[in-house]
């Protein structure tokens, strides 16, 4: 099972590296959101899988590394937080650039650094 | 806070105000919000300046001589989250705040905290998180608040908006939210292979772990290298520096200063007390300091390149920062106490002057009628103070006499005399800094030199007031000091990088609780543990 | 001894006056300046007189002893005859240029420079530790950068003052290189140490590069070939600067540097080769270039390279007798060509131009002058009674000499007597084309001698010129003998300075000079015209120029290649090395890549089922990318998988929050989407199979990386929480307890985090002016379908109860602050679904930026409480009370954290999707309302 | 018994989710999927009952109830974008 | 085995037999409006009676009757006519040129506020 | 004194319904969890600002739980007849769009109403027209329109109407069982 569940972060982290290649915002965004789910999932991993064994006392006999587990909340807490924020962030990179592409450049010209 | 006074471990408690005091201080101004920008500045200002004198007295108090173990939640490590605070995190507590202020009064010189809300609160989130940062002790902890500081980073980056800056700050993020992936892709394999979070334990643990982990381990930990490694902006992951410190307004690029040896100082606080040779595993000691040596070396040759190409000061010093983050990440991985200690000199030197350089850079490009970019302009306002103003400033930066650039150029390079690495140390570090000198000839003789006569009456940008001068000028007394005072300065440097490499000292003072150590820090058994239902944990 | 710092230090304090005083008035600058001078002069002799010399006298401090740091200072006879030569020639310069600089000219910069530049080449002469003598001389090439820009109006004076600046900069940078390997050699850098370990450090390994780092010093700094041609350019500066730094003082450093190491680098092979070479080439190319220069300072500029030349190339025949000859010869050079430079300065000043060819016949016009230059140029010229002679007697008896070592007997004596032949010649030609000849017509009639002032300095030193000539064993023998001394760092071997050693080949060399420069000079029109379609193309500043302009080249080409601004490029580089890091890491060493896997949890279909339509859904958001809205539908199939995943493997609060953050998540996208195109554009297919390739490594890795983690036992810290969580944590939620209570303080940074991101969104949706998006295509249709605002009523209560049934369980079963802050925040966004904004607001009204500041409040303050009780921050407490029939009550502290938690995340939550749904909706130039809903 | 008949429906209820999935890709129109999605939510509530039937552990009741919610909310919005570009409107035009 | 066994157990089955007809419906009606009906009525009956007998199964193994499942229900039942509402107005709007739905919009019975003019800017 | 009561329990019902969730919720009885229950049934209703719509009291409660065995009995129905109609050849079905006019007036009648026809069989309302005039709704399979319209007025509009007391708008051509 382990494996699948490796294969299955693989997919998600390529995936996610993939749609954050992209040069408009909006499908970065989505690569983040995935490459957040990937790594969310790979931290809970780190606990190992156990079934029937959720970390609240009484609840059953065998606990789950509980650890893991609450890393993965704070990680996902802050994962929303820097999803919320970027993608205003697109918003206004839009307003200000006039188009949704990362570097503002409509055609893909790459960026002279001496512009200012 | 009576406790703060009676607690047997008072003198812990004074640990909490570099952290509390900004959180606490940019809440207040979450609430303040909609009242007047005077009154956001007397909180934030006040808060600054308490930090600043908060951070002194703890050094000059030489309360980090040893290792002092602050436990979150009187959870003891490597179960709780705690904070060490020694030499070292004292330096970077006072960086931090000496740079707030800087910045802040900068800010106030120039208005830029008007130009959008919440400045302030950001401000001061952003010292939260920074302080946070250079006081944990736990990997994940870190993590958290790199997270805190990089989100108030983007803020402050963003505030005042424009194209070019919004455009730099959205690359800025999303490579760090890249970064942040990693952090804990890294984090989670360690944790899965160690089994704990705090990185002294992690030392510890790492030196039982079985021969056939190794190669877990060492991934995880170069996966963290590279992490920091796009904070410290080395080669070939710095190329969100340069447009994010040219680009975002002179106050903040100023406190950017910091964010750079953020990184670095990280690569010192995990790997070096991971892969340190008293401890470590034999197989791992050299696994991190040649490259940072070679990364060292091709991120100064690149930004020394990029110190030539740059078209407008601002970009030109972002790429000095770059430089210098170069020059620091070769003496780190030298890994000798004499070149730890001359790292250390120089990373004061760079962090506090380029600061003052951006302010400057700032000053320039509100004096000139076309900024700071080279086509020649009408001359320049305050003409001869912002010349030799730039003089010293190149002085210093391009590690010219007599300032503290050279003094620290001489300390590393003499570390370096009896390295491996010596010859390609010597060349780079020689022949960029030739090159740096050549540029800013260049950079000064564009701005100060090369006039045309005003043309059309064309109105120059009203200067900054007095505050703006003295937040550009303090870094150069700093730095005068620095000479000055080299002896007694560098000798204090020696101590704290003899205690940076006492790694078993850290991990004895971390993973053995207070009661452990000298009586001061004995915590008493809770008085509810009197076998009353109620309890508090200890 | 003390006084020899304040020496050092007087010019560098005056500087400073000086500048202030030009401001107050302009004649106090040159007064200032010389009195300083004089000052120094004085003490420098008192201090002579009172010191016994018989052995170099040190004063030292510790600057920074760690690395042998020193601010160290020595006097001994050559640091003497160096720094009174300074101060002498310096004194007449601050006369000369007193009367020199024009109206225009700004007195305060000008004598401020030239006293920084003294104090700096005083540095240079008077160092004992070789740090600081070159923390001097890098402060001459600064100072010397500002008084040759002097007239930064012109660009020649910007350029030449860059080239030098670079060529000398770059020479100091080497000489720090080499100063700090002989350092590391000798164990010291303080010369009283390094004079006497020669032979240790000939025997080193590093003797070599030390050498030429050091040459490279002293080259650059004496304009030695190949690094000559900055000093011409540097001709740009106002001539008193050019008559000080580049013939008496700034271009001798590099000499003095050399006599100051003779005793330890010379005497072997390379440095006859090295350093005689170079002399001798320098020597003979100056001599011949300054032949056919038309321009006054050109001429005495090539000239002072070929003299520099000649002294390097005697320090090079590594002889006592020779090195004493050169330091004769470089007082002798510094005396005439600092008056020759003057009486050019003369010239230009009255006649306005410097160009040979248009001056001649000002021999009767300023015959005083014309008398001057006479003198100057024949010491220059070596003719007998004149101080030049002598020294060029010995110099021609030292390549007699030393000539077997270069081959041939006669090679050496042939080319040094032809220099001598070229220098006449030049010499003559600088008299003759000047104050004999035609004059040209247009040059102006009211030529006259200037203001007697400004003669007397070059007066004094052709009298200088003169008696030394005449006199030497009197005047300047003991002095030569002391500094000898002092270069050799032994008793000088016996030399004499007599006028007249009888018919020796010496002397007829000089004849055979004086006669073929005669000849030379007759013939110098053919042989300019052959010299200007040959030689005279080529043009070292030309090179130094390509060189310059292939670098800025370079460094454009690089920087921009790398450094495009472009994200794709920085996150495709951090990817890469990403890649790399973690390849390196797992094959560094021989370790299995996977593990045993003992405790592999069963295969289970129904689970391997969900986790296939996760892939394809990732998969398929991929697909349907370029349609922004459908690829959102994939992803919260992801979302949705993850959630079930957690309810899988034993993870219910992950569970609740995943699903809650998810669909927060997507009503954020979509009050987004509204606003960016709906299409994406089509992008290169190479870049799209590239990064593919890219995505496919990262996760391959990512998979190995779960797997090799996943496939192994682990000792962990768990059994701690679990064992303690209830005992003295008071919960039975493990994992929440962690989050409030183990790792309270994570959870802080956790929600400071959130409450930053509604800061920032805020800030930045403040005024934010973007297109209307398109209107769906059911824009008539009802906005607010009845069926979904009745029910809406129900909705709000029942979600609130759930939310705050959500926080209060969470310390004892899944949920807690976070989940619950989430779900009422849905609850209200709900409310604007059904209702819209208006019609929402007037109903319900909270401060969001209340709600987040009272949260980190609560979370703060119960840490702080802790503090006040006397424990560590966010230390918790608990109880238990039995309350009559209601049952028992259990309260923790930490609940009030997570309290706080709660309110934060339903503030910061709300704060972000209000303003983004006021987006638009307000007339663009007033704010959005930045208080949200509810309760 | 019960075990096994929580797994039977546990499988009947994952050929469900495929087919919806499988809807979802399929479209045509985005109405379907949306409609395809809200189905595998609801289809997803199934789940986690029948697995805390299966394992005779009701820990993962409020996941279940919080779905309902959720999936509902998230449904209302994509279907409200569908129809009209915005989710969340300025005037109350009902 | 006890007859709440059985009739759990029975309940389990059949729900999820909805639950896969729901879905069946989802995919093998022909147009979006035949779609809705299925997982409208029959998934949603489906999870009604899992639920079902997660109440039963949870009250008889504790003693303590478990009825919270019941929220659950009520709630299903409540939102999904409004679901199917709102998606069923945004097919009518949907300009998707999609056969099925072309011929089946049978005019004769058709509303009259019908705005099939999707494409017009909003008044705002 | 009613006016008090008024202040303290702005919606009795909805404070009844918050009991009974949270009741629910907690799965339990116990006295303590009561007590949270009444405080929390009556701290929340006063958050929640004015209702938007005027109250609509149930004039038969009788007739209200009548009509919801009726439609739980229907919903079966519904379903085993989908069941059918999923697995039977679809091309047989013979669906359309109808239009249902409004009697009833309430909003929360009309949502009654329109959720009723949704959950029973064979047919989903679509959309509620904008001036409440009348329903759009959509037929599964049906023979004849008009009569399923008048099927569905009649089994349900009317139960809706009587037990709200809402007074017949549309002509009643009496012919219920
Ligand atoms: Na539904
Ligand atoms: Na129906």
């Amino acid at each position: 099972m382990s494996l699948l569940f490796a294969l299955l972060i693989g997919m998600l982290t390529a995936t996610g590296i993939f749609l954050t290649l992209r040069a408009q915002t909006f499908p970065v965004v989505l690569g983040l959101t995935l490459l957040s789910y990937a790594v969310n999932l790979f931290l809970f991993g780190m606990g190992r899988l156990a079934s029937n064994a959720a970390a609240v006392l009484g609840a059953q006999t065998r606990y789950a590394d509980p650890l893991p587990q609450a890393l993965v909340l704070t990680a996902i807490v802050i994962a929303f937080a820097m999803t919320a924020f970027v993608i205003v962030l697109a918003l206004k990179t839009r307003a200000e650039l006039g188009n949704d592409h990362v570097d503002g450049t409509a055609d893909d010209a790459p960026e002279d650094d001496s512009a200012r | 806070m009576i406790g703060l006074f009676t607690s047997p471990i008072w003198p812990l408690h004074w640990l909490t105000l570099p952290v509390f005091l900004p959180v606490f201080s940019a809440v207040l101004l979450i609430l303040l919000h909609r009242r007047s920008i005077r009154l956001q500045r007397i909180v934030s200002g006040s808060s600054v300046a308490l930090l600043l004198a908060v951070v002194v007295a703890l050094l000059v108090s030489g309360a980090g001589n040893q290792h002092l173990v602050y436990p979150m939640g009187d959870w003891p490590a490597p179960f709780g989250i705690v904070w060490v605070y020694d030499r070292l995190a004292g330096l970077m507590l006072l960086l931090t705040a000496g740079l707030a202020a800087i910045s802040f009064i900068y800010t106030v010189a120039t208005d830029e905290d008007h130009r959008g809300p919440h400045f302030h609160a950001l401000f001061q989130a952003q010292l939260f998180g920074l302080n946070g940062a250079f006081l944990t002790g736990d990997v994940f902890n870190l993590f958290v608040f790199f997270e805190v500081l990089l989100l108030a980073s983007y803020g402050l980056m963003l505030h005042g908006g424009g194209a070019r800056r919004s455009r730099a700050g959205l690359h800025y993020m999303v490579i760090n939210l890249i970064g942040s992936t990693l952090f804990l892709f890294a984090v989670g394999a360690l944790y899965g292979v160690l089994g704990t979070l705090n990185i002294a334990d992690l030392a510890q643990k790492l030196g039982q772990a079985p021969v056939q982990d190794y190669g877990i381990i060492a991934a995880a930990s170069l996966l963290l290298f590279v992490v920091f490694a796009i904070k410290a902006a080395a080669f070939p992951l710095y190329l969100w520096l340069p447009a994010t410190y040219a680009e975002t307004s002179a106050p903040v690029a100023a406190l950017f200063a910091i964010m750079t040896k953020v990184g670095l100082y990280a690569m010192l606080r995990v790997h070096g007390t991971l892969f340190d040779a008293h401890t470590a595993p034999a197989a791992f000691v050299n696994l991190i300091g040649p490259w940072q040596i070679w990364l060292g070396i091709l991120t100064l040759v690149m930004a020394t390149l990029g110190v030539l190409a740059a078209q407008n000061l601002r970009r030109q010093v972002a790429y000095l920062i770059l430089a210098s983050v170069g020059t620091l990440m070769i003496a780190l991985g030298m890994r000798t106490e004499a070149a730890l200690s001359a790292t250390l000199y120089y990373w004061i030197h760079t962090t506090v002057l380029s600061a003052g350089f951006f302010l400057l850079a700032d000053m320039i490009r509100r004096g000139r009628t076309n900024g700071d970019d080279w086509a020649p302009a009408p001359p320049i306002t305050r003409m001869v103070l912002l010349g030799s103003l730039f003089f010293v400033y190149a002085l210093a930066m391009a590690g010219l006499p007599p300032l503290t650039g050279f003094v620290g150029k001489i300390l590393i390079l003499s570390a370096a005399v009896d390295q491996p690495l010596r010859t390609p140390i010597f060349a780079t570090i020689l022949i960029t800094s030739l090159l740096a000198v050549i540029a800013l000839a260049r950079s000064g003789n564009r701005l100060f030199y090369r006039v045309d006569q005003p043309t059309t009456g064309v109105p120059l940008a009203a200067g900054p007031n007095r505050l703006g001068w003295i937040a550009v000028m303090s870094p150069i007394f700093v730095a005068v000091l620095m000479v000055i005072a080299a002896n007694p300065l560098s000798s204090w440097l020696d101590q704290t990088s003899a205690q940076i490499n006492a790694t078993p000292d850290y991990i004895h003072a971390v993973l053995n609780p207070p009661t452990m150590n000298a009586g001061v820090l004995a915590f008493p058994a809770h008085p509810e543990h009197a076998a009353t239902p109620t309890g508090a944990h200890q | 001894m003390a006084t020899l710092i304040l020496i050092v230090l007087l010019p560098f304090l005056s500087a400073p006056i000086i500048a202030l005083l030009a401001g107050w008035d302009r004649r106090a600058a040159p007064w200032a300046a010389g009195i300083t001078t004089l000052s120094a002069l004085v003490l420098l002799g008192l201090l002579v007189s009172h010191v016994d010399l018989a052995t170099p006298q040190v004063i030292q401090f510790a600057w920074i002893p760690q690395i042998g740091l020193d601010f160290a200072f020595r006097l001994d006879g050559l640091s003497i005859l160096f720094s009174s030569l300074i101060l002498l020639i310096g004194l007449l310069i601050i006369v000369y240029a007193r009367y020199y600089l024009a109206p225009q000219d700004h007195p305060g910069r000008f004598f401020s420079g030239l006293m920084l530049f003294m104090g700096a080449m005083l540095g240079i002469a008077l160092s004992e530790n070789l740090i600081q003598l070159v923390v001097f001389w890098e402060l001459t090439s600064l100072s010397s950068f500002l008084l040759i820009s002097f007239w930064q109006h012109r660009k020649e004076a910007r350029q030449g003052a860059r080239m030098a600046l670079a060529v000398t900069g770059m020479g100091g940078l080497a000489l720090l290189g080499g100063v700090l390997l002989l350092g590391h050699v000798v164990g010291s850098y303080n010369l009283s140490v390094i004079l006497g370990a020669g032979d240790t450090l000939r025997a080193s390994p590093l003797y070599l590069p030390i050498l030429l780092l050091i040459l490279l010093g002293a080259f650059t700094k004496s304009a030695q070939f190949p690094f000559h041609f900055w000093l011409p350019n540097a001709m740009a500066a106002p001539t008193p600067v050019s008559a000080y730094l580049h013939s008496a003082t700034m271009v001798k450093a590099g000499i003095f540097l050399l006599a100051r190491l003779f005793p330890v680098l010379s005497g072997t092979d390379a440095w006859l080769l090295l350093v005689g070479g170079a002399g001798l080439i320098t020597f003979l190319l100056g001599a011949y270039t300054a032949l056919f220069k038309h321009d006054l300072k050109g001429l005495l500029a090539y000239s002072t390279i070929s003299h520099l030349g000649l002294i390097t190339l005697l320090f090079g025949f590594g002889t006592p007798l020779a090195a004493v000859a050169g330091i004769f010869h470089l007082i002798n050079h510094a005396t005439f060509k600092a008056s020759l430079f003057m009486v050019a300065g003369i010239i230009d000043h009255e006649t306005g131009t410097r160009d040979m060819r248009r001056l001649g016949g000002l021999a009767r016009k300023m015959p005083h002058t014309a008398a001057l230059a006479i003198v100057a140029a024949a010491a220059m010229a070596g003719v007998p009674l004149l101080n030049g002679f002598l020294s060029k007697e010995m110099f021609f008896s030292e390549a007699l000499e030393v000539a077997p070592d270069f081959g041939s007997v006669w090679l050496l004596p042939l080319l040094v007597t032809l220099g001598g032949v070229m220098s006449v010649a030049y010499s003559i030609r600088f008299v003759h084309d000047t104050f004999f000849g035609t004059p040209d017509p247009d040059l102006p009639q009211e030529i006259h001698e200037p203001p007697r002032m400004m003669r007397v300095p070059v007066d004094i030193l052709v009298v200088v010129c003169l008696a030394v000539g005449i006199f030497p064993a009197l005047l300047i023998g003991g002095l030569l003998n002391f500094a000898a001394g002092a270069v050799l760092n032994a008793p000088p071997p016996h030399f004499s300075l007599a006028l007249w050693h009888g018919f020796k080949l010496p002397l007829l060399m000089s004849t055979i000079a004086l006669g073929g420069g005669i000849l030379v000079f007759v013939l110098r029109r053919p042989l300019t015209r052959f010299h200007e379609h040959g030689i005279g193309r080529l043009n070292a500043k030309i090179l130094y120029d390509a060189l310059l302009q292939s670098l800025q080249l370079a460094a454009r080409v690089v920087t921009r290649t790398f450094d495009q601004g472009r994200l794709q490029s920085m996150t495709l580089w951090t990817l890469i090395t990403a890649l790399i890091a973690g390849g390196i890491g797992f094959l560094s060493y021989h370790a299995p890549l996977f593990g045993p896997e003992h405790h592999a949890p069963a295969f289970d279909g129904i689970t391997a089922v969900g986790m296939l339509i996760m892939m394809a859904a990732a998969l398929a958001a991929v697909w349907m990318h370029p349609k922004r809205l459908l690829a959102l539908l994939p992803m919260s199939v992801v979302g949705l998988g993850v959630a079930l995943l957690f309810v899988r493997y034993s993870a219910p609060d992950l569970a609740l929050t995943q699903l809650s953050v998810e669909v927060i998540t997507v009503v954020l996208m979509l009050l987004a989407l509204r606003y960016l195109p709906a299409q994406s554009t089509a992008e290169p297919r190479p870049r799209l199979y590239r990064d593919a390739l890219i995505a496919l490594l990262s996760g391959v890795g990512a998979t190995i990386l779960t797997y090799a983690v996943m496939s192994r036992d682990y000792e962990n810290i768990a059994g701690y929480f679990l064992a303690k969580s209830l005992t003295e944590g008071g919960g039975h939620n493990v994992v929440n307890v962690i989050l409030v209570d183990f790792r309270g303080y994570d959870t802080f940074g956790e929600i400071s985090v959130l409450a930053l991101a509604a800061l920032g969104v805020f800030a930045l949706l403040q005024n934010l002016r973007l297109p209307q998006g398109t209107p769906g295509p059911g824009s008539r249709s009802a906005a607010h379908p009845l069926l979904f605002q009745t029910l809406s009523q129900l909705l709000l209560p029942l979600t609130l109860v759930f939310g705050l049934y959500i926080l209060l369980r969470g310390h004892n079963a899944p949920g807690g602050g976070f989940i619950a802050g989430l779900i009422v925040a849905s609850a209200l966004i709900t409310q604007y679904l059904a209702h819209g904004i208006h019609h929402t607001e007037n109903r319900l009204l909270i401060p969001t930026h209340g709600a987040i500041g009272l949260g980190l409040l609560l979370a703060l303050g119960t840490g702080l409480a802790s503090i006040g009780a006397g424990y560590p921050f966010l230390t918790s407490t608990f109880g238990h009370w039995q309350i009559p029939f209601l049952g028992n009550l259990e309260l923790a502290s930490a609940m009030v954290f997570d309290l706080g938690v709660f309110l934060v995340v339903l503030g910061a939550s709300v704060l972000m999707l209000v303003q983004m749904a006021h987006l638009g909706s307000v007339p663009l130039d007033k704010p959005a309302k930045s208080e949200g809903v509810v309760s | 018994m019960i075990g096994t008949a929580a797994l039977i429906g546990l499988v009947l209820v994952g050929i469900a989710c495929l087919l919806s999935f499988y809807r979802l890709l399929r479209g045509p129109s985005l109405p379907d999927r949306i409609l395809a999605l809200d189905t595998l939510a609801v289809n997803a509530i199934a789940v986690i009952v029948l697995f805390g039937l299966w394992m005779g552990n009701p820990i993962n009741f409020e996941a279940a109830l919080l779905l309902a919610v959720l999936g509902f909310i998230s449904t209302v919005a994509l279907a409200k974008y569908a129809l009209r570009g915005r989710i969340i409107e300025p005037e109350d035009r009902s | 085995m006890t007859l709440a066994d059985l009739a759990i157990a029975g309940l389990i089955v059949l729900g999820s037999l909805f639950v896969l007809l729901g879905s069946i419906g989802l995919v093998k009606f022909p147009d979006f409006f035949m779609r809705l009906h299925a997982p409208t009525k029959a998934s949603t009956l489906g999870v009604t009676a899992i639920l079902l007998a997660s109440a039963l199964f949870f009250s008889f193994r504790t003693d303590t009757p478990s009825v919270h499942e019941v929220l659950i229900i009520v709630f299903l039942w409540v939102t999904a006519p409004i679901s199917a509402l709102m998606l069923a107005s945004a097919a009518r709007h949907e300009p998707s040129t999609e056969p099925e739905m072309l011929d089946r919009d049978s005019g004769s019975t058709m509303a009259p506020d019908k705005t099939s003019n999707p494409r017009e800017s909003e008044p705002e | 004194m009613t006016a008090v009561v008024h202040k303290i329990l702005p919606r009795p019902m909805l404070t009844a319904s918050l009991i009974a969730l949270w009741l629910l919720l907690n799965n339990s009885l116990s006295a303590g969890q009561i007590v949270l229950a009444v405080i929390i049934g009556l701290l929340i209703p006063p958050f929640l600002g004015p209702r938007s719509q005027p109250p609509l009291i149930v004039k038969r409660p009788v007739a209200l739980l009548a009509y919801v065995l009726l439609v739980l009995h229907d919903i079966i129905k519904a379903n085993f007849i989908v069941a059918r109609q999923v697995l039977g050849r679809n091309s047989a079905l013979k669906s359309h769009f109808l239009i249902v006019p409004l009697a009833v007036t309430h909003p929360t009648a009309i949502s009654l109403f329109a959720s009723t026809i949704t959950l029973t069989p064979g047919t989903v309302s679509c959309e509620i027209a904008p001036d409440r005039s009348h329903l759009i709704v959509h037929a599964l399979h049906t023979e004849d329109p008009d009569d399923e319209i008048a099927g569905m007025k009649q089994r349900y509009e009317r139960r809706i109407q009587d037990m709200f007391g809402e007074s017949p708008r549309a002509a009643i051509e009496d012919n219920n069982p």
